[in-house]
């Protein structure tokens, strides 16, 4: 896909969205990410019950790329159990880092495909991940509050 | 098109997604020309040996090269070639400072002023210092325009203040400091002076003698010459009064095995093989500048930072930081309404035009600023009113981008 | 002659007075192959920008060239990316151990052990910290041939030593240390084990996996690559915990006026502009190394070695340090009866042979062996028994020069 | 002169003799110099008297160069007023840089005219300096003491 392309789907559809981007009631877990190449953070939120992502949203500002990747993210995770979430952002940084590229596998990830071209980015790569690797963050201490 | 300088640079020949390429981050680090590329190559073909180590001829001829380049960066700051130190970079000659001269020199209850419009480099390494031996770090503030009024000078640099560490040009915004006034209000209350003049020295013409400043430190990676060569340069009694840095190899006099007595200057402060052929890169880099003139540099580059100025001004969804008042090189810091810089730069570059985006390692500036992030286009000797026009054409689509109408 | 290593070295083709260069100083610093000297030149005209720094495609080859030349640095020491970090060259790499894990893990009453064997810039910056903290430094001693016997190692280091560092090949005899035995009484008694890969490097093939070292520092210049780039490589664990050395652009993770974080490893020790053109120089000489094999490569030097040894030992007048026994590479260390080191080395300059003369940045050694100064001859891999002819040729003159009958 | 010349011409006549090699009786002054480039140390000794060099000589090894270059020196200076050294140390040190190159002028060095050509090997000037350098301390330290 083209960058003016990728651009083009990415902000039309998700990075001025305010839909997903709220302080979540009674939040179980809030993880704060950064990005050092810019500075940009994101406070991730989850309201996690019996391994449930019953809400979920995320504050804070960003390039396009980070705050489409968070928001499509977030339509990809609400509702999803923890388990799942973990493993579609295993799949997300399989697919920016090149090691998964089957397209009947990355099916799962829905708009996040869009991402697939930026690992030719490399200064971006870290705009892209940004909230999926906060995630992971999350999903490690949902895990361990229950466990 | 055909500038006769520009296309002495190898690497702006280049296209992009068949565009012609468009520097304008040479504030991170300029390009080479051709005669810096054949000077190092010669080095490496013809003479290059450990310098001062072989008494062989090769040997000398390395040596001639390296203590040749001293002389050549001697003559360029109207300075003595003893105090004139290679180093890394400018961090580089920074870091030994602060370790040599401020360990050394500052004590707990101490003040060390720097400005806000510092680098990291220029300001990590005396916070380091300070709070090592407990001194306090005091900032000069600027106006939301950039500019260090003088009252600031005044009530900052006060007694008890034993170094004042500032930016002679700053990278952000492209301003040139108040240096006179600094520097003398610094000697007025007894305080070393420190001029970092990464920012200046591919633009204006550095004088030790004139500067009245007591140390100085640039990167020659800024200034067409190669990665992996600096210069400090500083007041002989200072310099001999300090202790060495790194030690090791080619910095000593004698070597016992519980101690030993350093060379003079500047091999104290060398230890190590010294990277030669940086520094004959460095020697061609400046006789290229020679060949050129500060006057010539100065006219081309400030009719082409106007002509940056004024068209980034006059397009809407823009917003400048600084002013366009008083004297300016090099840098204009900007935002596009709406656009994250990081967009601003990737979109921008799908034109082939490179800008950077970022906090350009001026974070307290840029927080005193308001900003968390901006872009920067900077120029050097080989930018013409064309790459203005390439960028100008080229931000014109940064919001269409991101499916803003204008 | 044609020699197809030596013909890709475009400075050892040339002549001195009409002789071919026989170019015998390695140890001090190797010359570069056509390779090396194109990937630079490549970087140059197509790649450079700041690495780190730029978010377009021009800086994105920057730091793609920068960070591969760290894998490809990291391959070949069967080590993790984020434990190799640039430096100038090995004595910056012991310099920022020296400051960085030395000033913050030693205190009075720390042992410190070195060898005799030490280049200086394996020793003073040690001596510095000694003095510095107040903690001992200990010598391992050698016998007059130049072998640490292992009752030495038994003897000191003992418990209380906190660090052992200690040369992997002398740079003046040619020997290989015993790394493994100094390497496991240093862990036996907790001690950190820094190895000095600057001679090694060239000539044996570094695992770090299989040194059992903590550290290893080296110099890219003695490899092949060109000046002003090195490495220190060390566990990632003692990395981590060791306060950054310099401090500036690049190795924050934020700066505020009075404070500031630290980037993750290897950015944290990595301040300012690097010598990214040195880097990829580095990585180019390890991707020709490699093109020949580390076994060719000790093939060819032990003939060459032994060759040399052998001539010189049937020479009259001759005296050669160390032992002939036992692993060695790169040096031999010589002298001539009756004639000071510093004539030897000028009288074979006239013959076009390039040794080097003096204490060799080891005069602890040196007074060890009761020498104030010797004559090295030091191989790389392009030399030949044709060089080794040159020398012995050259060296039957030099006493008739200066009027003895034989 | 070809450099062999000048090493067989140096030896021949100086860099071997023993002349001038002793410690100086009632020595009034006694200097150290060192060639910080291979460690070799001279030690120059000079009795003065009503501002006339009576008697010197110097210890020390060192190559065949600076060794020689000393020698000649001694024969030059001594039974010379220490104003005349001063102005043949100036001289030789002239011819060395480069700055004296009038023969007629050079003609008063004698012997020590050898080393001219020793600016064409740079390593090798410090060693044929060592003894003059040491010379004009001593001269220096000399009309000190008589002022
Ligand atoms: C054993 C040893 N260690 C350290 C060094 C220092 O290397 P460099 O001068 O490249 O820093 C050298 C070479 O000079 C050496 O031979
Ligand atoms: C004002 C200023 N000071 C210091 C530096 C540090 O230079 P370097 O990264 O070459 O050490 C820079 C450039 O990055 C700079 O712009």
């Amino acid at each position: 896909m083209e960058l003016e392309q990728i651009y083009t789907q990415i902000i039309t559809e998700n990075s001025r969205s305010k839909e997903h981007k709220y302080a979540v009631k009674d939040a179980t877990q809030v993880v704060e990410g950064v990005n050092p190449s810019c500075g940009d953070e994101i406070s991730l939120q989850l309201r996690v019950k019996d391994g449930m992502i019953e809400d979920a949203a995320f504050l804070g500002d960003g390039c396009a790329i980070s705050q489409a990747s968070a928001n499509i993210m977030i339509d990809l995770i609400k509702g999803k159990s923890v388990k799942e979430a973990e493993h579609l952002s295993n799949l997300f940084l399989g697919m920016i880092k090149g090691e998964v590229t089957d397209d009947g596998q990355l099916d799962e990830l829905e708009d996040a495909q869009a991402f697939k071209d930026i690992s030719h980015m490399p200064a971006r790569v870290k705009c892209a991940v940004l909230g999926w690797h906060t995630l992971q963050d999350a999903v490690t201490k949902a895990e361990k509050a229950t466990s | 098109m055909t500038d006769t300088i520009k296309t002495q640079f190898p690497l702006l020949q280049q296209k992009q997604n068949g565009k012609p390429l468009v520097y304008l981050d040479s504030g991170a680090t300029t390009q080479r020309p051709q005669a810096v590329l054949d000077a190092v190559k010669h080095f490496y073909e013809q003479d290059n040996a450990n310098p001062h180590r072989g008494a062989y001829e090769l040997g000398e001829r390395a040596t001639a090269a390296y203590e040749g380049a001293r002389a050549q960066v001697a003559s360029f700051l109207n300075a003595q070639k003893e105090e004139v130190i290679f180093t890394r970079n400018a961090t580089e000659s920074l870091n030994l400072l602060a370790y040599s001269w401020g360990l050394h020199n500052l004590k707990a209850g101490d003040k060390v002023v720097v400005s806000i419009l510092e680098h990291h480099s220029n300001l990590i390494p005396w916070q380091q210092v300070c709070h090592a031996v407990g001194a306090e770090l005091i900032f000069l503030y600027t106006g939301q325009d950039g500019v260090i009024p003088d009252e600031e000078i005044e009530k900052k640099i006060t007694k008890g203040v034993k170094l004042v560490a500032c930016t002679h040009v700053s990278n952000v915004l492209g301003l040139v400091s108040p240096v006179e006034k600094i520097a003398a209000r610094a000697h007025e209350v007894g305080a070393v002076m420190v001029l970092d003049c990464a920012q200046s020295a591919p633009h204006l013409k550095l004088d030790v003698q004139k500067l009245n400043v007591d140390f100085l430190a640039f990167s020659g990676h800024k200034l067409y010459a190669p990665l992996g060569i600096g210069v400090l340069w500083g007041r002989r009694e200072l310099l001999e009064a300090m202790p060495p840095f790194l030690t090791g190899g080619d910095m000593i006099d004698s070597v016992r095995e519980q101690d030993a007595t350093w060379a003079p200057l500047p091999q104290k402060f060398e230890a190590g093989t010294q990277n030669a052929g940086g520094a004959v890169g460095l020697a061609a880099a400046i006789r290229w500048i020679q060949s050129i003139g500060y006057e010539t540099i100065e006219k081309r580059e400030n009719d082409v930072y106007r002509y940056l100025w004024d068209e980034l001004a006059k397009m809407p969804h823009i917003t400048l930081y600084g002013t366009p008042e008083g004297q300016h090189c090099g840098a204009v810091a900007f935002n596009v309404e709406g656009v994250h810089p990081h967009d601003v730069s990737t979109i921008l570059d799908a034109d082939a035009v490179c800008v950077r985006a970022g906090h350009h390692c001026a974070q307290p500036l840029l927080t005193h600023l308001g900003l968390r992030a901006c872009c920067r286009a900077s120029i050097a000797v080989y930018n013409t009113r064309e790459d203005v026009d390439a960028l100008a054409n080229s931000l014109q689509k940064v919001r269409k981008w991101l499916g803003y109408g204008t």
